[in-house]
């Protein structure tokens, strides 16, 4: 199991699931109506660090994080 | 990397950071103030912020910096900012003015365009995404 | 623009001037502090102004600063100014960041350029003019 | 009658001369030795005003500054 967080002003609550890597989450996560005009904006970290590879492997108890557009300052 | 809840002392802030390089030998201090505008009819903004994330983008930043032999500071408010008062200092030291110029020009652009805090008009009470002056992450889209 | 003798009083100039502008709705401050860095074995630097033509000078970036919906601000040590304190700081106020971003570099730069300010080591108690960092003001050579 | 005064670190005392053009000016500064060194690198000013056309042309009273090379900050 994997838990998928959904930061700032997105307003879901995290969601746990299987997933061997990021397109499985990608995959998982576009069956979400409330997540349509999310996805194609936000990115991704996993454990925090920042991620740019759908085929990134996830391993049990990893934590993906979803950053829709950010305005600091 | 100093977070506040609510607005920052400035002053407080410069007068000690200039306090902390008072005896380090640089030669340029260039702090960036970022002071909430009027505008809109909004009573403040509000800020959220992803600390973790965000400590890893500084971390970075304190590296490119050293390697200039410079160095980067930054404060940021979390929560509500009324209009007029400030949520985001930063701030390069370094030996010469060219280096110092340049690092604070790309330290601000790239906390605009990275660093993992979400913006909030606040009007009438209510919190609304400022969508609209908001700027997808680098690698934004991954999932789609 | 404000001329001292002697260094300056970098914590009260910058707050002074972020209460100046605390009504002005401005969104970006940047200051500019230049600080005498110890090399060279010297005790000080020293520096000459001349002041109508800095005046003159001052006035017209206003003038350009205005033009961006900025404003300009400056200070200069005269005289003797120690290593580790300040002769300088000049700061641009702008409803935007990207203005004062780039007005606060080329503010900076032809301050350098074209300021009638002239600068000397002092060493053992003595004024030596520090010629191979002082450049030429635009259309120098006129006479020769 | 004009005034001529070197700023800065020249360390000349003001001069008063005839002159009725900057080209005047330049003429007799080149008799002085110890500006040889300066005037290549001076830059000119006339009542406080930078100017940059040897034909300008100067009366009674006008006060002409030579400034080298500056260093501020």
């Amino acid at each position: 199991m994997i838990k998928v967080e959904f930061l700032g002003p997105i307003g879901k609550a995290p969601m746990e699931m299987e997933a061997s890597t990021l397109a499985d989450v990608a995959t998982r996560l576009k069956e979400e109506s409330e997540l349509s005009a999310w996805l194609d904006k936000c990115a991704v970290a996993l454990n925090d660090t920042m991620v740019n590879d759908l085929t990134t492997k996830l391993k049990d108890g990893d934590r993906v994080s979803i950053l829709p557009p950010v305005c600091g300052g | 990397m100093e977070l506040y809840d609510g607005p920052l002392d400035v002053k407080e802030i410069f007068g000690r950071w200039l306090d902390e390089e008072a005896e380090s030998n640089y030669g340029a201090y260039i702090p960036f103030v970022g002071t909430i505008r009027a505008e809109d009819d909004i009573e403040a903004l509000s800020f959220d912020i992803y600390e973790p994330i965000l400590q890893k983008w500084f971390d970075e930043w304190q590296e490119k910096a050293k390697a200039l032999g410079a160095v980067v500071k930054m404060a940021h408010a979390r929560g509500d900012v009324p209009v007029h008062t400030s949520s985001y200092v930063s701030a390069v030291f370094s030996p010469k003015r060219r280096v110092a110029l340049e690092l604070i020009d790309a330290f601000v652009e790239d906390f605009k365009a990275n660093a993992p805090i979400w913006k909030y008009d606040v009007k009438n009470g209510k919190r609304i995404y400022a969508e609209d002056r908001s700027t997808p992450m680098d690698g934004s889209g991954l999932l789609a």
